[in-house]
């Protein structure tokens, strides 16, 4: 049974590994809500991106005391913030920025993370034992009070600057996972045999493991900008985020801190906090969808 | 002539793959007397270990039909409690990867009472821990005391399969069951064990189900042999009549690969067993592999019949069955 | 075991004195030092060299980081210019506050997530599970803000069950049973927050534990002894996937500070969280840094404390 | 002449502890074993788990490290630092155990094979694909397959694959560990008739690397029994099947059950003396650590080994 079992297993692993891109694909596809929350994501990026593109950004954040704290209207779709800007476009402009954010974060963070994890994982011994220490310690590190006091300390602070604060503390998770995938994958044979043939470290680091684990890695980054844009938004939440002239999803929620919005102005803080839900859960979603493809033994139930 | 101890009629075992049923046992029937070793043989994906789960009623998820007599109750109907009182007491396995079989975190010991616990309730601790003991001893570990406060990571593989032995024949069951119990070892310490398993089915005179891949194995332990493929009893016969004159063409062909010393060049059996989801359903299922041999000559609907007293082969084919060597050299 | 605590103990220490550098890197880099808060600006330059040279700010990195991690070991952590008083009083009362607000979001996580789990790792892939995954699903998507948010907004402003702010009630005597009842009353809804959301990741961790277990081969050995499934499942399964997560809460501490940042400021309770915001905004950095030491601190010792909890109880760490 | 001449080999792999993880004591996976292969001969290496055999081959073919010794490959000392490492390579190829996992899953098998092609030589497309379907036909593949990936192909294929693979590069000795453990007895038989053919085509030499005598008995020429990282015995097939002299082979020789059912308790009689003697005369073969001695010869080409005065006594 057991030997029967693994045999399966094996084979069901290879055969899903070496047609995994195509099988990630048709699982997403074939996952009803995975695939709406697709479609949703890329009807909000489309709309958002295209919108702000004729939206005049200037005009939406230029503060207008007459209209203070304006309910919906047809003039102001959602309504007005405490100085008279208006909310649509700021929600507009702020699921921009919290996506391009999520987006640039997830990548860098996610080529530091592989790479990292990769070599910690190839080369194991002394490399991976000193790679890892300094992993457990940046991990171990509360994340949120690093960046809010880099954010306050950088002199010339800018969307750049936050970005790249913002991926200096969070690239461990993906680092540690790919590491110990990368830990077994160089067991096997066939990078054993990569090295009697005579095909260096890098290549086979690059060309022959990191295929292998593609898979996790697009799994691992999509559910990763799901958690980057709510901590983005975290962080804009508590005024740490985007300097204060780029609206953030998180901006508009820091309003309802003062009670009296929280109470009575719903249109400011309500649709921003939808939209943050709705963004976390449609990345989820595919990002769950993709994992259950790679993961059999998920799959099998 | 020993008493029937397990009679399988007809079973057939099936798993939910993807779309539908699959039978990964398909019309077994066998039986096995008291105090004797059955032997089955068979390569991966035959079918033999899930055969062995349906006897324990180890299946969680699969769907069986037909009947497995033991002790007068039928286990493909018996409720889970009586089933519960039959596993450990009058039934009990061996299982083949001592390295996971053990709950790493309890003490051999608990292991082994556990069996006692749940099947000699009045059993006093004292009388426990002195028959666990004796039973360590029996099963040939040294320092019985202390191992028997010992955890599974702190012993070898051999030494732990010494264990799960032990926890097998703690009731002293009528009927045992050993799933490819040397498979995970080295060959001496599979000398060792099978010596083991063979000198305790003396002293207990319980009836043995030995499940392997292993021909040598079966050729020094088993009484009767069951050749398995594809899900089917393709032959089954007392051991001497079967490595003397095997008639299926498969035992044979997987006889003749054997490298035994001797032979020039081993028999290559062409193609592969076919996995659960694309067995043919029809005919001969091994009809395919013999590529000197038409299909005219399988039966339509082979069932395992009687060719001797004791000797059944499933499908009439072997009548026509000589080796393409052979023939060659004849021509 | 011992080899092991010790082992892990000598990577504690570097990992400390790494964060101890890193917090006084980042002080040196903030703006001002000890005296800016302290000094009036209208005093000529040469009295505040004087004075920097008095208070040792003038000596080479190395020897003010001395200076400060000896002062950090005795409990000073210098003054606060905003509130001109020691950071270590002004700490103080926080701590506490926040400590009972870990405590409690601690509690109410166990309480929650433990059942959770078993329950849906037990009778996984039914309608059972399936609700525990709904809410599972939700509360990852739900960032621990937006929730606490919403639970103010609902039972603090709009059926006003529960307090909306502060850590007591005022006017209340310390030490009478109103007062506990008062502060037990405000810890309620931010503690509440943070652990449902936190819960999540603790009930699918303990979930997949048990299924995994599950899926085990000695659990197949314990069946064929003849266990019934809920012995196989208590003796066997539970026990096995309970002992990582007895091990867990010390590597959630690092979660509860996050929560702790957020619900204080949102429940304006006045703990260690609100301080820490406080200060970044009134760039008052020694009290920055002093909440930063010690929440980093609180973090390394907690994943130091959930490995020794962890290597006493396995015992294929324990024995070795 | 012999192709593969190892002298003293010796690996050790370090057992770490302690505070600063300090090497506080060695396995010694491999602990001074010498051998020699001659050209077109197939050498057995024949152990338990645990023996170092493995561990020879992956010394030898530079995947784990040597501690010392020497190991000359065709005339080149290939441990020092000088030698020309890349034509070593290219001489020296290894098949592995496991057909499911010496494959990368997702290249395509014009990849696989054209691996070494690529490291090696510089080929043009047209010629690499033209030498890959020349290796396809050697291993009896046809040429569609060239684009198909390892999961299309069942054990014995993928293991035919390896070989492929392994041969691309005309090597003079290929490191077969394990090379059909992992497969079907019916499977077996056809990796192994095929290694041998190719073994006569192209004049390779073996070392192979096995814990199951019955094969190593069928497919080699000369074997050496290891236990804990030695030899324990060293000689020809009918040396060592015939008139084994240690007791751990016989103790291996009698663990092999026997095909046929009416010798049963002829050998479980014969184990119950071997391990008699065993018991019994434990110190004549082991040393107080539980290691073999080292070898003597008995014959030209048989060296046990034994104490230095146990022959008197026996």
């Amino acid at each position: 049974m057991e030997l029967d079992k693994k045999e399966t297993q094996s084979q069901q692993n290879m055969e899903h590994n070496s047609t995994g891109l195509r099988i990630l694909w048709t699982e997403l596809v074939r996952d009803k809500l995975a695939l709406v929350s697709l479609i949703m994501l890329i009807v909000i990026v489309v709309f958002v991106y295209g919108i702000s593109f004729v939206m005049d950004q200037d005009e939406i954040v230029k503060v207008d005391l007459f209209s203070i704290h304006e309910p919906p209207s047809k003039e102001f779709i959602l309504g007005t913030d405490y100085g008279g800007r208006d909310v649509f476009g700021q929600l507009i402009i702020g699921t921009r920025n919290s996506l391009s954010i999520g987006f640039i974060v997830t990548f860098l963070s996610g080529v530091i993370g592989v790479i990292f994890g990769l070599v910690a994982g190839y080369f194991g011994g002394h490399i991976d034992n000193i790679l890892m220490r300094v992993l457990d310690f940046f991990q171990v590190l509360p994340f949120i009070m690093l960046v809010i006091v880099f954010v306050s300390i950088v002199p010339n602070y800018t969307i750049v600057a936050f970005s790249l604060i913002f991926t200096a503390f969070s690239w461990m998770g993906i680092a540690r996972l790919i590491r110990s995938k990368a830990l077994q994958e160089k067991e096997l044979d066939y990078v054993q045999a990569s090295k009697t043939l005579g095909t260096s470290h890098f290549k086979i680091i690059f060309r022959e493991v990191m295929p292998n684990i593609s898979s996790l890695i697009i799994v691992t980054m999509t559910l990763n900008l799901a958690s980057n844009i709510g901590l983005e938004s975290g962080l804009s939440f508590l005024g740490f985020g985007f300097p204060e002239s780029t609206p953030s999803l998180g901006t508009l929620l820091s309003y309802a801190t003062n009670p009296q919005t929280l109470e009575n102005r719903w249109w400011i803080w309500v649709p921003a906090a939808v939209m943050i839900l709705v963004l976390m859960l449609a990345v989820r979603n595919v990002g769950e969808a993709l994992r259950r493809a790679t993961d059999a033994r998920q799959r099998k139930g | 002539m020993n008493r029937k101890l397990l009679e399988v009629k007809n079973l057939k075992t099936s798993f939910y793959i993807n779309d539908g049923y699959y039978a990964a046992v398909d019309d077994v029937t066998l039986t096995v007397n008291e105090n004797e070793i059955l032997g089955i043989v068979g390569e991966s994906g035959s079918g033999k270990s899930a055969l062995a789960f349906s006897v324990m009623g180890l299946h969680t998820r699969a769907k069986m039909e037909g009947n497995i007599f033991f002790n007068g109750k039928d286990i493909v109907n018996v409720s889970k409690a009586d089933l519960n009182k039959m596993r450990g007491n009058e039934m009990a396995m061996i299982f083949q990867d001592p390295l996971t079989a053990l709950n790493p975190l309890m003490e051999i010991g608990a292991q082994i009472s556990e069996t006692f616990i749940l099947h000699r309730p009045n059993m006093t601790k004292k009388i426990r821990k002195d028959r666990v003991i004796e039973l360590l001893k029996m099963v040939g570990i040294p320092r019985p005391e202390y191992v028997y406060s010992q955890f599974p990571h702190e012993l070898s593989g051999g030494m732990r399969q010494r264990v799960i032995i032990a926890i097998a024949i703690a009731n002293q069951p009528k009927l045992l069951i050993a799933d490819e119990p040397t498979t995970a070892l080295d060959v001496t310490i599979q000398a060792q064990i099978l010596d083991l398993i063979r000198e305790l089915k003396e002293t207990i005179e319980s009836g043995v189900i030995l499940i392997t891949h292993d021909l040598g194995v079966v050729a020094e332990m088993a009484d009767r042999v069951a050749v398995m493929y594809a899900g089917q009893i393709v032959e089954i016969a007392n051991v001497y009549t079967l490595f003397k004159r095997p008639l299926h063409p498969y035992t044979r062909s997987l006889l003749h690969s054997m490298p035994t010393g001797g032979q020039d060049k081993l028999h290559v059996i062409n193609g592969i067993v076919p996995s659960l989801k694309h067995l043919p359903r029809k005919g001969c299922r091994f009809a395919h592999r013999i590529p000197w041999m038409g299909a005219e000559t399988h039966e339509e609907n082979p069932i395992l019949h009687e060719v001797e007293p004791g000797h059944y082969v499933r499908c009439t084919c072997y009548k026509n069955f000589s080796f393409q060597e052979d023939e060659s050299k004849e021509a | 075991m011992w080899k092991f605590i010790v082992r892990r103990l000598v990577i504690t220490f570097p990992q400390l004195i790494l964060l101890s550098v890193l917090i006084f890197l980042l002080a040196q880099a903030m703006p001002g030092d000890a005296l800016t808060g302290l000094v009036d600006p209208n005093i000529d330059p040469e009295t505040i060299e004087e004075q920097r040279e008095k208070l040792g700010l003038n000596k080479p990195w190395y020897e003010k980081y001395i200076d400060w991690v000896g002062g950090v070991v005795q409990g000073d952590f210098g003054q606060s210019f905003r509130y001109k008083m020691p950071v270590t009083d002004l700490i103080e009362e926080r701590i506490v506050n926040t400590f009972w607000l870990s405590v409690t979001a601690l509690i109410f996580t166990y309480i929650i997530a433990v059942p959770l789990g078993m329950i849906s790792g037990r009778y996984n892939d039914t309608i059972l599970d399936s609700s525990i995954a709904g809410y599972t699903y939700i509360g990852f998507a739900t960032p621990l803000f937006i929730f606490a948010l919403v639970l103010l907004w609902i039972f603090g402003f709009h059926f006003q069950w529960f307090p909306t702010g502060g850590s007591v009630a005022p006017g209340l005597e310390p030490g009478t049973l109103e007062y506990v009842m008062s502060r037990i009353q405000h810890l309620i809804l931010p503690a509440l927050s943070i652990a449902i959301i936190q819960t999540v990741s603790t009930v699918q961790y303990l979930r997949s534990e048990i299924v995994d277990t599950k899926q085990k081969d000695f659990v197949i050995t314990a069946r064929a002894k003849g266990a019934s499934e809920s012995r196989v499942y208590n003796r066997h399964i539970l026990r096995n996937s309970l002992l990582p997560i007895a091990a867990f809460f010390g590597y959630e501490i690092t979660m509860l500070i996050t929560g702790t940042i957020f619900v204080e400021q949102i429940f304006s309770f006045p703990g260690m969280g609100q301080l820490f915001i406080e200060s970044v905004l009134q760039r008052d950095f020694s009290v920055v840094n002093a909440v930063v030491l010690l929440f980093g601190a609180a973090a390394i010792l907690g994943a130091l404390l959930s490995d020794i909890i962890l290597s006493m109880v396995d015992p294929r760490i324990r024995i070795k | 002449m012999s192709i593969l001449e190892v002298t003293n080999l010796k690996i050790h792999f370090p057992i770490k502890t302690g505070l600063f993880n300090r090497t506080v004591n060695h396995i010694k996976a491999v602990d001074g074993v010498s051998f020699q292969i001659e050209q077109g001969k197939t050498y057995g290496l024949v152990g338990e788990s645990g023996s170092g055999k493995s561990t020879i081959g992956r010394g030898v073919i530079g995947l784990e490290k040597i501690t010392s010794g020497k190991v000359i490959f065709n005339g080149v000392d290939i441990t020092s630092k000088n030698s020309n490492r890349k034509e070593i390579r290219k001489n020296l190829q290894m098949i592995f155990q496991d057909p499911y996992s010496s494959l990368n899953p997702r290249k395509r098998i014009l990849d696989i094979i054209a691996e070494p092609l690529r490291n090696f030589e510089k080929l043009t497309k047209k010629e690499e694909i033209k030498r890959v379907e020349e290796l396809l036909e050697l291993v009896g593949l046809s040429k569609e397959n060239m684009m198909k990936y390892p999961h299309q192909f069942s054990g014995g294929q993928r293991q035919r694959i390896g070989v492929a693979r392994a041969i691309a590069l005309k090597p003079k000795l290929i490191i077969a560990d394990e090379p059909v453990s992992a497969l079907d007895v019916s499977v077996q038989a056809q990796v192994l008739n095929f290694l041998q053919d190719i073994q006569k085509e192209l004049g390779l030499t073996y070392l192979f690397i096995s814990h199951d005598l019955g094969i190593v008995k069928h497919f080699c020429d000369e074997i050496s029994i290891m236990y804990k990282g030695r030899y324990v015995e060293q000689g020809t097939i009918e040396e060592i099947f015939n008139n084994p002299q240690h007791i751990y082979t016989k103790r291996l020789i009698s663990a092999i059950p026997d095909m046929n059912p009416s010798n049963r308790d002829k050998q479980f009689r014969l184990r119950k003396k071997v391990q008699q003697e065993f018991d019994q005369r434990y110190h004549d073969y082991f040393d107080s650590e539980g290691l073999a001695y080292g070898l003597k010869s008995v014959s030209e080409t048989h060296l046990v080994a034994l104490q230095e005065d146990v022959e008197k006594v026996w």
